[in-house]
């Protein structure tokens, strides 16, 4: 095709993609109602509260939180550990170079794809009929969202192998295990301990988020103290949140670059 | 949402706040709506707020007009938000009846609320009248010990559910040995299915409590207000008092403050006074 | 003994990590204290609530759709006001093209500080200052979205090197040369590409963030669940999952369309 | 001499329409040290992949010590694989094990799923791999991680794990293409001293002529999967070479054109 | 002939230990096209991208056309670098926008921020675009876009680029170095010969010596930051050049010493 006729074609198909989306935007805002002018107002409401309603921090109580603190660490690791045993052996069972049937592979994607896009707290929610309060629901929906994100990345890691290695040790009469044993686990290895540590990240932001529903942690403690207008409380707890996090990503960085 | 204080808003904007004692709300009735806007002139819009003191925080910025209280929330916005009363919502199927319960599983060895000495409790939130206010100034006058006391070294353990529901299957479901709840919240959980009949035991019960508190921005003009409140005393749409409140033979009437002397003295005693908290 | 075999560094790192791993794990699940009847019992509750989610009813449909789309709006509308905001700010910050040191630092603390927050948490926050609705879900969406575009897209413009920015440079050309008739066009798709990624994240986080307060189907969710309403529920739950699942498809589309690979 | 390996009619498609493979008769005796040569695409991978069916051929019999491979069953399967050893062109090692270990995954073929599984390696597997090790002069890399190492020198571990199979044949693909000179030497020296040393039998796949005239006892040239060529050394001269090379060259000097005129 | 650049006593470091540049006095007059030879590590890149100041120097004095470019405020800088063209090794284009887009940023030096943001060339710079891709051979390739050409085609944008700017001087960096022969002598055809025809000087970084010999009127050559030659191309017999070069060879062949052994 003669280049400057592609160009138009291009041109043209540019044109049509911003009117597309304009009739997008357009319709979203009509849509929810979305004034502009109190959009405008609103960021300078939501940024006064911050600055005046939150500071200064107010750290009386910082002894109790440490408790949740400890909590959250706690449900962290646990969810971690148990979820990465769960995905390790729903990714093997998963990732298309050692599933042992393609259809045992297509159910459990299947399962772990919905258990990935249902909300989290939806399913705390429901574990929490079944299982009552406690560490309990929350503990079990961060394994539930754990082992979803973590066979689907492991598996991934799987299958991104080189596959050369595997094919030697079938050329040496290796057997199904002896494969996984000797070519795909120490080329996975880099990949498990990478993703595992993310895991535990994502544990702790997401606990975090679970006590807003009732799930325990230092999550719990932001909701208690805005329910009772201590927001300077609140930038206090929301501070050793920052701070934990952080610290979290610091430490798992640091064991990342040592093991790799 | 609305035009700043004292002139006229350009629209009018309702909060419901989650009420300790509702059943489900299918969508709430348009009806109150459409002649709310034909009695004001401008457009109605109605929200569900899940919490609080998201829906004070409106008030407070002039997001929000007129909000339904819970008792507990009312003398709070009162104090944050300026909010005045405007109406009181009643329902006479819960006149004189107690407000909150505790229980225990059914087949516990604990009787009464002495022995609950040493054992782990679970209230419903911090902030809620029924699951916490009323339930620890029962227990305070009966054990006849101060809040200090019962909040230091009484139970072995104490804990906020974080909800009525949660407070109630804590108890069924073993991790609490004792629980303060809304008195129709098992009774509702056992019609659900989620407990089953009579797995629980009543051990002791509260005051009942004045009716629900309507209550209106106060920096909105006069005769806005006026208008409002003679909307609210003659409305009478059935339909919508079941839908909302869940029960067909509630209605709006003059409010009186006076009433929350009482729930402004409890919160006080323990310490959870709306000048305690906003301080 | 045998003859020793592993490769030593290598097989002592791997050991210890797992040994970190179960010597953190032991005591981290005592402190925890599950109790094992508790969750017995919770398990044998598992076939009933099954049951009960099986009767899933339709009635609900019309009004799920209807929040599930001003969910998606939500969503749309806060990514297309991160994507306006961050796109200049990412060049401010990004190392090759950073007109200023000490803005470019300032700007990189503000990420990672903003970051750090959970996204419910500016939600919950944003609901608290201004009340509920549409309008607090996408102020509080706002910030954490801003701080993820400005990361990614500045390392992408990191990542696309010095040669560009010399070339207009080299002509006399201004910083917004550099930005709009160098750089931009060149790093349109790889942009495209992540606001995809993003819009697939901000999506699933907008459908939870009902239950914090901001509107949506999760408030609808809520609803149900604090009612214990198990058959429109078990409906949301299909539409949010089908929903999902159906966007992961189209952007994983669309990112292999523009640069090749799923992620 | 007996023969080891005996292959008739054998057929290989990917796809309908091409046929990659297609050799009537075909017959490794004990002791031969095979070069197959050919351009690129000929089959020659394909060859050498159906004897330890790493690819499924499409029709014909491959028998080797009397089992029928294309038949054979999962456990015979691994028994003849066990036997036939295979040296890979980009060398197939895993990275981040140590070279030993590499070594040793010769001998998985002859231990229990379990065993092997749990690295039971005897101890006279260890030391005899360890041997193997001295013997192609990488005494000083026993330990070090197979990706610590040059090509050249990963190489020489490769043909050691092959080795450490006790085979009856050995199976090359193009085992010197990604060397350069000098570890090329090295490597097939390697390979040709210990098949000869230990009488094992070998197939190797080669792109170089001179390579394969220097070491083979036997040339094979193939070409669109046909067997072109069938002889000693000595029988393949210039013209039969570039016969075979023949469609190849012109295809090069095609592609270099393009080149000129992009 | 007028004086184009005059640098005095230049030094550039960029770290404390080790001085990249270090040049006592150096002239550019109009009309010059000098080659710049010298051994990688040299400091030829240095010494060019100091006089648009792509990067800053550590002391002495640049003068280009009068104005101090080492003291040059950002306004000053856009001026003069909007007189002064450059070409990269690597082209530098933006691979996704069309040819004449590239081209014409060659004119942004001389636009408003604004103007040049949303593309307002005026039609005579359009027209003179296409003219000069004309002029190198590229009539065909004019709405193509840049990541479509072949290296060669690439260099040639490049080289219009620099001369749509109208420039006083152009800088051009190993121009040739990515190419093939042939593209590389069809490029420096085409910068020398615009650079004569449009009286504009030109320093080139060169690493052939020959390709310096034959465009060159004057040849520079550097080691170490220090300008060792500076003479007419005739002027640089086998033993100055090799002299030039000399560290560089002996640390070539440690180089091959350490692959054959590696
Ligand atoms: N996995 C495969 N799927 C489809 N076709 C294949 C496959 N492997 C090889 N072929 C085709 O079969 C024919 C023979 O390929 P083969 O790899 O055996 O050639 P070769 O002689 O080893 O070539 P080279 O010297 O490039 O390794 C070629 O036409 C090739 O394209
Ligand atoms: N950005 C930089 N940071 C630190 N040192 C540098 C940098 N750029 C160049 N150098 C050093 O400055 C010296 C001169 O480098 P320069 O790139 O100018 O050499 P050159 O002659 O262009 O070499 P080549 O032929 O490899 O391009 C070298 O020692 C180099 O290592
Ligand atoms: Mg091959
Ligand atoms: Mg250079």
């Amino acid at each position: 095709m003669h280049p400057e006729i592609k160009l138009k074609q291009i041109k043209v198909k540019r044109r049509l993609s911003l009117l597309l989306f304009l009739a997008a935007l357009a319709f979203s805002i009509w849509y929810i109602k979305f004034d502009f002018m109190e959009f405008m107002v609103g960021i300078p409401i939501f940024v006064r509260f911050l600055v005046v309603d939150f500071m200064p921090p107010n750290a009386s109580d910082i002894a109790k939180y440490m408790k949740p603190v400890l909590d959250t660490l706690a449900f962290g690791v646990a969810a971690t550990v148990i979820s990465s045993m769960a995905g390790l052996l729903f990714a093997f069972l998963m990732a298309n170079n050692t599933a042992p049937h393609p259809a045992l592979r297509v159910v459990l994607r299947g399962i772990v794809s919905f258990l990935r896009n249902v909300p989290f707290l939806v399913w705390t929610s429901i574990l929490v009929v079944l299982f009552g309060v406690g560490a309990m629901p929350g503990i079990f929906s961060l394994i539930l969202f754990g082992v979803a994100f973590l066979s689907r990345v492991y598996a991934e890691s799987i299958e991104e192998i080189d596959k050369h290695p595997v094919e030697a040790l079938d050329a040496a009469g290796a057997t199904y295990w002896q494969k996984l044993k000797h070519a795909v686990i120490p080329q996975f290895m880099p990949g498990y301990i990478s993703w595992t540590l993310f895991m535990f990240e994502i544990t702790i932001r997401a606990s975090a988020v679970l006590g807003l529903v009732g799930g325990g942690g230092i999550g719990s403690q932001i909701k208690q103290t805005m329910d009772l207008f201590q927001y300077s409380k609140t930038a206090t707890v929301i501070t050793i949140m920052v701070i934990m996090i952080l610290a979290v990503e610091f430490l798992t960085q640091r064991i990342r670059e040592r093991l790799i | 949402a609305c035009g700043s204080s004292g002139s006229a808003p350009k629209k009018f904007v309702i909060a419901y706040l989650p009420q300790e004692s509702d059943e489900k709300r299918a969508e709430i009735n348009k009806d109150f709506e459409t002649k709310l806007y034909q009695q004001l002139g401008v457009p109605v819009e109605s929200f569900k707020a899940t919490s609080y003191n998201a829906a004070i925080e409106a008030m407070k910025n002039s997001k929000a007009d007129l909000a339904v209280f819970g008792p507990f929330s009312y003398i709070v916005a009162v104090e944050r938000a300026k909010v005045e009363p405007i109406a009181e919502l009643t329902l006479p199927a819960m006149a004189g009846k107690p407000a909150s319960v505790i229980i225990v599983p059914k087949n516990s060895p604990i009787k009464t609320v002495a022995d609950l000495k040493g054992k782990t409790f679970g209230f419903v939130d911090p902030v809620s009248t029924t699951g916490h206010l009323l339930p620890k100034a029962v227990l305070v006058k009966q054990l006849g010990i101060t809040p200090k006391e019962l909040e230091s070294g009484f139970f072995k353990e104490v804990s906020f559910a974080g909800g009525h529901d949660k407070a109630v299957l804590g108890v069924v479901r073993g991790q609490y040995d004792a629980a303060a709840t809304a008195s129709m919240i098992p009774a509702t959980l056992e019609s659900k299915g989620l407990i089953e009949k009579d797995s629980y035991r009543v051990i002791a019960e509260s005051e009942s409590l004045p009716g629900t508190a309507v209550g209106i921005r106060g920096n909105l003009p006069q005769d806005v207000k006026t208008k409002v409140k003679d909307f609210l005393l003659s409305y009478n749409y059935p339909e919508y008092f079941k839908n909302a409140f869940g029960s067909a033979d509630a209605k709006f009437i003059e409010a009186n403050d006076k009433n929350y002397v009482r729930i402004r003295e409890i919160a006080k005693s323990l310490n959870l006074s709306p000048e305690d908290l906003l301080k | 003994m045998k003859t020793p075999i592993a490769h030593k560094p290598t097989q002592r790192k791997q050991q210890l990590f797992f040994l970190g791993m179960f010597a953190l794990f032991a005591p981290c699940l005592a402190y925890i204290d599950l109790s094992y009847t508790q969750f017995l019992d919770g398990v044998a509750r598992i076939p009933w609530i099954a049951r009960t989610f099986m009767q899933i009813s339709f009635s609900e449909l019309p009004r799920l759709l209807a929040e599930l789309l001003s969910s998606v709006i939500v969503a749309f509308l806060c990514v297309v006001f991160s994507v306006v905001i961050s796109i200049l700010l990412a060049f401010v910050m990004a190392d090759n093209t950073r007109p200023n040191r000490f803005a470019a630092t300032l700007l990189r603390v503000f990420v990672v500080v903003i970051r750090t927050i959970p996204t419910m948490i500016w939600v919950l926050l944003s609901v608290a200052s201004m009340g509920f609705g549409p309008m607090a879900g996408v102020v509080g969406l706002l910030f954490p979205t801003i701080a993820f575009l400005i990361k990614v897209f500045a390392a992408q413009i990191d990542e696309s090197g010095k040669d560009i920015v010399e070339a207009i440079r080299a002509t006399g050309g201004t910083w917004w040369h550099v930005v709009f008739n160098g750089l931009l066009p060149s790093l349109m798709t790889s942009f495209l590409a992540l606001i995809a990624f993003k819009f697939e994240i901000t999506v699933a986080e907008t459908v939870i963030l009902g239950m914090v307060g901001a509107g949506g189907i999760g408030v609808l969710l809520q609803e149900y669940i604090g009612y214990y309403d198990f058959a429109p529920l078990a409906m949301g739950v299909l539409v949010v999952f089908i929903t999902l699942f159906l966007l992961e498809m189209i952007t994983n589309q669309i990112r292999i369309r523009l640069v090749g690979s799923s992620r | 001499m007996t023969n080891l390996l005996t292959i008739r009619n054998l057929k290989k498609q990917y796809s309908s329409s091409t046929t990659a493979l297609d050799i009537d008769h075909l017959q490794v005796k004990e002791r031969e040290f095979i070069a197959v040569i050919g351009p690129s695409g000929a089959g020659k991978s394909t060859l050498l992949r159906s004897i330890n069916r790493l690819v499924e051929t499409t029709e014909g019999s491959i028998e080797f010590l009397g089992c029928r491979v294309d038949q054979a069953r999962a456990k015979e399967l691994r028994k003849v694989r066990s036997q036939i050893g295979m040296i890979f062109q980009h060398y197939n090692l895993v990275n981040r094990l140590s070279v030993l270990e590499n070594v040793l995954h010769g001998r998985l073929g002859y231990m229990s799923s379990w065993a092997g599984v749990f690295n039971r390696y005897s101890e006279s597997d260890r030391q005899e791999a360890i041997a193997l090790l001295h013997k192609v002069g990488l005494e000083n890399e026993v330990y070090k991680r197979a990706d610590e190492l040059s090509g050249g020198q990963m190489q020489r571990v490769g043909v050691c794990r092959a080795l450490a199979q006790k085979p009856q044949l050995i199976l090359a693909d193009e085992p010197i293409a990604s060397l350069d000179p000098r570890s090329s030497t090295v490597v097939m020296d390697a390979i040709h001293r210990n098949c000869t040393e230990q009488g094992i039998a070998c197939l190797v796949n080669l792109h170089q002529v001179e390579v394969a005239k220097r070491y083979a006892s036997r040339i094979i040239g193939i070409k669109g999967g046909k067997i072109l060529f069938d002889g000693p050394p000595e029988a393949l001269t210039e013209e039969r070479a570039s016969h075979i090379y023949e469609g190849k060259e012109s295809e090069m000097i095609e592609q270099s054109k393009e080149l000129m005129y992009a």
